[in-house]
């Protein structure tokens, strides 16, 4: 970040982070991701490239429900073409890591084009069903597309490799997921200081006066699918080198519901409800083990008997986002930071 | 600057909190214990199964700790439940390999079964056994070091197809299978084995992974009219439909099942048109009194009520772990995935005290031994129909 | 005043989302079988006033904190909207709210349920009292099975009045009826509207921006800015005052109509109280 | 072409879309009433279903008082959930509130997980066994039956829109809530109302389903297969529901006689794609009127 | 400069800033407009008035490109824009507010009327999610010009930051024209601008109303009931009834009219309606 000057004051008026305590606090932040690979063990590592992964596929989930109003139930269908397309080149075609990562947000980008379609005819929750619709039939090509596929079976993924390195355990993959997912968390929140993500906002809010305001409704609609599903794409590119074996079961439905309950639960509409949202609802099941855990001596089946409970907290989680903190974790930071900076004056 | 100190204290607490919160900050201490840890799926569509394992195998680490443990060091089951999805499988594998020394592991579908492969090569520390019975995992040059309590997807086929080439040579059969991994495992495999037996594979049915209501598939089946109809992919439902729909057709068919299928409570609750389901079993059921069966009289000792067959499948696998490790650790070896894989295939003719009702040999990843039991609606039980099958490779 | 009040509003003082205050102290009143004009700019709270007198204020997170509000001799600040309207207290909303989705006379059946409990019958799909809508209102007799959403502006506002016909109420508080309407018919509604009042003796309430024709209906007016009143009176009297005569009529002093093309730059705002 | 062997098939369609047509009255009503998708109504269904396994086999009742029980039950947990949960919501996007149905179906299969279990388990027989022919065609009884009871309720539904006001304060609480308020429409009770006779009506199609089907915590699926149906017949439409239902319900049975199971959803879903495509707002549905 | 496409007709001469040239829509049997021919002069206001459903908004709907005339021509500056799309006009020239307030709820009023500009900026979206170089740069220059140009002047400075959903009726019809300014009209639609506005405030927006056509020179078209404004600041008034123009011409002309007094004006005056309406009871 530059620091403004005289001549460029708009420039600071607009930065990212227009405090100076804002960006000590993104300095403090950075460093702590890059020391975490040397202090965490390879479990939190493990759940680290999760967070990461998630963080990736709910900004572009954001980015298409939150920001430009079109609900998205096939999120996890665009992580899986991801997923396949890495599998594929890696498998089939042999091309560099990194280069399967980007064609997997473009092959899932294209994808999500033609899933856009509809769009400017289909509004709202029937929008939502198509694509529902979109996933089904995508799951049945990956079922069905044997040769490039390997049907249900799957398709097992190399480990990647970078500049002969050979990135197998979540430490090697931390290094590349975390950083890949902070330029796309930048990416979406550069957008949003740029005409195109104000005619996003202009689409959601009202998208037949947004046209007649000089845009074009199609061509922006289908570009927030493109870049939503590639964001997607991208997540599931990463997903397959994680996982390294991509099947048709790898990305279910509840996968896409995961990733609304993220971004409604984070704060649909913000680019850091996107990062806190998918981090909250990836790491609450891992907490509520330790619950679990704690409770073991005083119920000796716990394990078993209290395991319904993460399907409870799951539901339990989104209702009650939704009725006491609609505008999502993003409003509690807002509050605390708000607290914070007055406190100890007023409360 | 009070408030300073204040909000620096608040922050040290807070600090402090979450290290407690977050036990991947601290050591864990190593004990002289053998932990088999378990990704299992206690929630989601396969818990019924899930929660039995668990049961299982604690049983046998229970038995087994208060016989004096193996070698000399107790056993400790170290699970978390998956809710049967692959990516949580994965993190419960990395949590608790983080947290405990494990060399023993129980996965819960096939899905995972290849996902951690790749982390099995790569370790070779871990010997894994699990839920899945997929043919593709019954190949010991890819999957070196894991292995299965029973015959895989395609073997059960083959120890029904051989009951059925015996009891009625040339017979019409109908496979109905679900649309996932699970239920298209062995259908390819087993038809073209069917056609080597003389019998006859008149049709295929597919039914979607949700389906509720088969009349339509039960139409199909009427035309095809065969003597045999095998299930498989299914846990229970729609299977009672079908079968009822059918004998309401007035079918003759014979309906049969894979090991999934075969739990006697849930074909118990089913009542009337359960009678005759026949199915393979690798294992004997809980309520089984025949006399050379000593374990069972103990499991029943530990648990007063019928246990279900992922009871059976889960202290099976424990029970082959267990073995491995001993015969390891006698040999005065490390444990590690290629000294228990080698212990495990060294297990031949094997009493596992009347579990399976012959003694077992692991040659390869499975242990390819059945048998034919049916059910029997008026005691609610299922009862043996065949002799033990062992298949020859 | 001797005359009997149909509504009394006390000394209310209006909060919205416990925050925002909007009315401060307002009191008026409606005597029976009056028309009654309520003037004031944007944002004075005149349409927070209709909805505190019948109960939808609470559907947008208001209350009322303090004062009381008496209609037909009786408090309403318990009862629910749907309540009041039953008793005879019909809101035509701002911006007519009608049910876009319903043809045209659907529209008047869901305002027979404000019958309930009063008519005999009130059950029936379609009470006699249509035909006297359709008597005020011809054009909508002819588009009555046709979808409301589609009806012109004016349309809308005939069946916004009509669906306050069907319900045959004591006062109807009537928003901004002239809001997008042409003049020819602006005269029209409110030709109506003095009808209705002269010929079937309802009260009414009106909150109008066009003061020059709400007062050409009124008996009496008040005016009010930032939450409470700041003058009233019959309406002859609020056409002769000087300051209601320049910002709510558009005279310039005694000379009549002041044109919008001398109007200066930076004008300052009359303040009515200091 | 066997001819008799179509015909079954087709009445097997007809049977399986009646049952699709009443889940999916379930989500019509709800939709017309208060502008929600409420994605828990399959496991509203599966909730019916335990109740009546409940009822019958720890409360040893009898079938014919279990039934209305279990339908009873389902209208309670409406009117509980709506006063709890869909009415704090009122005003919120359409997307919230449709989130909202999805965790509430998470809590309810946890729940039914934690009392019930897992398990799949079959519901008591109340239908009887003996096949049904027409003409030749056999047709299975209990598909019979549900398509009876369906087709009856969905008359019934058909006529009360059509003679009763009812379905005019649904249809304007729908519209705008403060309109209806101030047109005397009780618009809390019409909310109510709306939302258990909806539960009801998806607790009774749980009964039919999970007699055919049995019962477990994942028979929820079964609303997604009416959610095709709703959005394909129009999501304000009780005739939309029924044509939906049917289409779908014979769409699916042929699919899978021909082309086989595997093709059944992926058939069914490019139908609702090109159907939305045609159809925007579905083939009854009434269309939104936009203006600048 | 000119994004619109060249017509295969030939132009006309450039006599009008706007030119609808015999019009015509219908939906089904319904006639919305019937051979509507007028033109907006370069520099004036033109008042479009007529009952309700005569058509002025379907009329306003056709030059914006909203909905798509079946017979007739429109032309800016001598360009054939009937075929084109919305968006293809507003980069043209063509702005407007709408009748029921058309802002952006999740817009703060400097985004709402910076979204104004869309039609004539660059960023692609690579650029846009680098945020480097050229990006940056049009977006400050951007920012620079609403404030110096339109935030100043419509005195709108002290809520620049402020969510447009919090602001008064008035204020937000105010941003709707800065809305509309920003995005550089050659012709500027207003949809009934003072509708719901007592006296003082359509006093002010007939000061901006005005301001806007003598200071940035920029042609209006409005449709407006309140008679006394239109007739007091527009220099042309187009009178449409069923879908048809049944006057134009200078404001004095056409209140002279009497088919227009028919159809639109009424009485036009309060104290006439008043008399009337207190003969209503006795005459019933």
């Amino acid at each position: 970040m530059r620091i403004a000057t005289a001549k460029e004051t708009y420039i600071a008026d607009e930065g990212l982070l227009v405090t100076s305590t804002q960006r000590a606090w993104m300095g403090v932040l950075l460093a702590m991701l890059v020391l975490a690979p040397f202090v965490l063990n390879q479990y939190w590592l493990y759940l680290a490239c999760l967070v990461a992964i998630n963080v990736a596929s709910a900004t572009g989930l954001n980015i298409l429900t939150g920001f430009t109003g079109l609900v998205s139930l096939g999120q996890a269908a665009f992580m899986a073409v991801g997923a396949y397309t890495v599998a594929f080149f890696e498998g089939q075609v042999g091309t560099p890591f990194l280069l399967n990562i980007l064609a997997a947000g473009l092959v899932s980008a294209l994808v999500g084009v033609l899933v856009g379609i509809p769009s400017l005819r289909v509004k709202g929750l029937y929008l939502a069903i198509a694509t529902i619709a979109a996933s089904v039939i995508l799951h049945f090509v990956f079922t069905h597309w044997v040769s490039v596929t390997g049907g249900v079976r799957g398709i097992n993924v190399a480990p990647a490799r970078l500049f002969g390195l050979e990135l197998a355990s979540p430490f090697a993959l931390y290094f590349v997921i975390v950083p890949i997912t902070c330029l796309m968390v930048l990416g979406a929140a550069n957008l949003f200081r740029t005409r195109i993500g104000r005619a996003f906002i202009a689409i959601r809010d009202r998208d037949i006066s947004a046209e007649v305001l000089g845009i074009p409704l199609l061509k922006y609609k289908l570009m927030s699918f493109a870049l939503s599903s590639f964001y997607a794409g991208v997540a599931g590119g990463m997903w397959a080198y994680f996982f390294r074996v991509v099947t048709p079961e790898s990305f279910p439905f509840a996968t896409s519901i995961f990733f609304l309950a993220a971004v409604i639960v984070g704060g649909l509409g913000t680019i850091i409800g996107s990062v806190l949202g998918a981090a909250f609802m990836t790491l609450v099941p891992e907490l509520l083990k330790y619950v679990v855990d704690w409770l073991a001596p005083i119920f000796p089946n716990a394990g078993a008997a209290l395991s319904p409970v993460r399907t409870i907290v799951f539901g339990a989680l989104i209702i009650l986002f939704l009725v006491f903190e609609p505008h999502g974790l993003a409003e509690m930071v807002r509050r605390a930071r708000r607290f914070f900076h007055l406190w100890p004056f007023r409360t | 600057m009070t408030s300073l100190n204040r909000r620096q204290i608040m922050g040290l607490a807070a600090g402090a909190g979450l290290a407690s919160a977050f036990p991947g900050f601290t050591a864990y201490a190593q004990e002289k214990e053998i932990v088999i840890g378990g990704s299992i799926p206690l929630t989601g569509v396969f818990a019924f199964a899930g929660v039995a394992i668990e049961a299982g195998m604690s049983d046998y680490v229970k038995l087994t700790n208060e016989a004096g443990g193996i070698a000399g060091r107790k056993l400790r089951l170290a699970y978390e439940d998956t809710a049967y999805k692959v990516d949580t499988s994965v993190a419960v594998f990395n949590k608790l390999t983080t947290q405990n020394d494990i060399h023993l592991y129980y996965g819960d579908s096939t899905g995972f079964a290849k996902t951690i492969n790749e982390e099995l090569n790569r370790r070779g520390t871990i010997l894994m056994a699990g839920a899945s019975f997929g043919s593709e995992l019954n190949n010991p040059e890819k999957y070196p070091f894991q292995f299965m309590a029973g015959p895989d997807y395609v073997e059960m086929f083959a120890i029904l197809l051989e009951y059925i080439a015996k009891a009625q040579p040339g017979a019409k059969l109908v496979f109905v299978n679900s649309d996932t991994e699970f239920g298209r495992d062995p259908i390819e495999a087993s038809v073209k084995r069917a056609k080597e037996m003389g019998l006859d594979v008149v049709a295929q049915i597919v039914t979607p992974p949700t389906a509720v209501d088969v009349s339509t598939e039960v139409l199909k089946l009427r035309r095809a009219n065969p003597d045999f109809t095998i299930f498989h992919g299914y846990v229970l439902a729609p299977l009672p439909e079908f079968m009822s729909q059918a004998k309401q057709l007035g079918l003759k068919t014979k309906f049969m099942g894979t090991f999934w299928s075969m739990d006697n409570s849930l074909w118990a609750n089913v009542g009337a048109p359960a009678d005759g389901f026949m199915g393979v079993m690798p294992y004997r059921y809980y309520y089984d009194t025949s006399p050379d069966a000593p374990i069972l009289e103990k499991i029943r000792k530990l648990r007063p009520t019928y246990q279900a067959t992922g009871y059976m499948q889960g202290f099976l696998t424990a029970m082959l772990m267990g073995e491995a490790a001993k015969r390891t650790l006698e040999a005065g070896k490390e444990l590690n995935g290629k000294t228990l894989k080698a212990a495990l295939n060294s297990i031949k003719d094997f009493d596992t005290g009347g579990i399976i009702g012959v003694p077992i040999s692991v040659p390869g990843n499975s242990v390819p031994v059945g048998r034919i039991y049916q059910f029997n609606a008026a005691d609610k039980q299922m009862k043996p129909a065949s002799d033990w099958i062992s298949l020859k490779k | 005043m001797t005359a009997h009040a149909i509504l009394d509003i006390s000394n209310i003082e209006v909060v919205y989302n416990k925050t925002i205050q909007v009315l401060r102290g307002l009191s008026l009143k409606v005597e029976a079988g009056k028309v009654v004009a309520l003037l004031g700019s944007n944002g004075a709270g005149k349409s927070t006033t209709l909805k505190a007198v019948s109960g939808l204020l609470a559907l947008e997170d208001g209350d009322v904190t303090s004062g009381a509000i008496t209609f037909d001799g009786a408090p309403s600040g318990a009862l629910k909207p749907h309540d009041l309207v039953r008793r005879g207290l019909f809101h035509v909303m701002e911006g007519r709210r009608i049910f876009e989705d319903l043809t045209v006379e659907e529209n008047l059946v869901a305002a027979t349920y404000a019958l309930t409990g009063r008519k005999a019958s009130s059950g029936k799909t379609r009470p006699t009292n249509f035909e006297a809508v359709y008597e005020y209102f011809p054009r909508l007799h002819e588009r009555r099975n046709g979808r409301a959403g589609y009806l012109s502006g004016g349309e809308q506002q005939m069946l916004a009045i009509g669906r306050a016909l069907v319900a045959e109420p004591k006062l109807i508080l009537l928003d901004e009826p002239s809001l997008g309407l042409s003049p020819k018919l602006v005269e029209e509604i409110f030709t109506i509207i003095a009808r209705i009042n002269r010929e079937r003796g309802v009260s009414m309430l009106l909150v109008e921006q066009n003061a020059a024709v709400a007062l050409a209906v009124s008996h009496y007016g008040y005016i009010m800015e930032t939450g409470k009143i700041v003058l009233d009176g019959p309406t002859e009297r609020l056409m002769a005052d000087e300051d209601v005569r320049e910002f709510y009529l558009g005279m310039a002093g005694e000379a009549g109509a002041k044109s919008y093309r001398d109007i200066k730059h930076y004008k300052r705002r009359k303040r009515w109280l200091s | 072409m066997d001819w008799l062997f179509f015909t079954e098939v087709t009445l097997a369609g007809l049977g399986s879309g009646a049952l699709l047509s009443l889940t999916a009255l379930s989500f019509v009503l709800i939709y017309k009433a208060t502008r929600v998708i409420n994605l828990a109504v399959g496991e509203i269904l599966m909730l019916g279903g335990y109740l009546f396994f409940a009822f019958v086999t720890a409360f040893g009742l009898a079938t014919w008082l279990a039934i209305p029980l279990a339908i009873a039950g389902g209208a309670l947990f409406g009117f509980v959930v709506e006063r709890t949960l869909i009415r704090p919501m009122l005003g919120e996007s359409s997307i919230s509130v449709l989130m909202l149905t999805v965790g509430l179906g998470s809590v309810l299969i946890g729940a039914t997980e934690l009392i019930w279990n897992t398990d799949p388990r079959a519901l008591p027989d109340f239908m009887g066994q003996a096949p049904v022919f027409i003409g030749e065609a056999y047709v299975s009884r209990k598909i019979a039956i549900g398509f009876v009871v369906s087709a009856l309720v969905i008359a019934l539904f058909l006529l009360l829109f059509r003679f009763w006001r009812g379905g005019v304060a649904l249809r304007a609480t729908a519209t705008d809530q403060a309109a209806a308020y101030s047109c005397g429409i009780n618009v809390p009770a019409v909310f109510s109302l709306a939302w258990m006779v909806a539960c009801a009506t998806a607790a009774g199609a749980g009964l039919l389903v999970g007699a055919i089907g049995g019962i477990s915590p994942t028979m929820g699926v079964f609303g997604l297969s009416a959610l095709v149906v709703v959005i394909i017949g129009g999501l304000d439409s009780v005739l939309g529901a029924l044509v939906g239902g049917i289409l779908i319900g014979l769409v699916e049975a042929w699919a899978g006689t021909f082309l086989g199971g595997e093709y059944k959803l992926v058939t069914t879903f490019s139908i609702l794609i090109a159907a939305l495509m045609i159809r925007p707002y579905g083939l009854f549905g009434t269309v939104e009127i936009e203006r600048l | 400069m000119n994004a619109a496409p060249a017509s295969a007709a030939t132009p006309a001469p450039i006599a009008a800033h706007l030119a609808v040239d015999g019009l015509g829509l219908w939906f089904g049997g319904l006639r919305a407009l019937t051979d509507v021919s007028f033109e907006v002069k370069k520099g004036s206001i033109t008042a479009l008035i007529g009952p309700n459903g005569a058509g002025k908004t379907s009329l306003f709907n056709c030059i914006s490109g909203f909905y798509r005339p079946r017979a007739g021509a429109i032309r800016l500056d001598g360009v054939d824009i009937t075929r084109t799309h919305p968006p293809e006009r507003a980069k043209a020239g063509l702005a407007r507010t709408f009748q029921n307030i058309a802002l952006f709820k999740g817009m703060t009023v400097l985004d709402n009327i910076k979204l104004g500009r869309h039609a004539h900026m660059k960023t692609n979206l690579l650029q846009a999610l680098t945020y480097w170089g050229a990006a940056r740069a049009e977006e400050m220059e951007l920012r620079a010009e609403v404030e110096r140009q339109i935030i100043d002047f419509l005195e709108i400075d002290h809520i620049r930051n402020k969510p447009v959903a919090s602001l008064s009726y008035g204020l937000q019809k105010r941003v709707e024209l800065a809305r509309a300014l920003a995005m550089r009209p050659r012709l500027l639609m207003l949809d009934e601008p003072v509708a719901g506005m007592n006296r003082e405030e359509t006093e002010d927006m007939a000061r901006f109303i005005l301001d806007v056509k003598e200071e940035w020179g920029i042609s209006i078209l409005m449709v407006e009931h309140d008679m006394a404004m239109v007739m007091d600041i527009s220099d042309h008034v187009v009178v449409l009834n069923f879908g048809k123009v049944i006057a134009q011409g200078l404001p004095a002309e056409v209140q002279g009219n009497p088919e227009v007094a028919a159809a639109y004006l009424g009485s036009g005056d309060p104290a006439e309606l008043m008399r009337r309406l207190s003969g209503v009871g006795e005459a019933a």
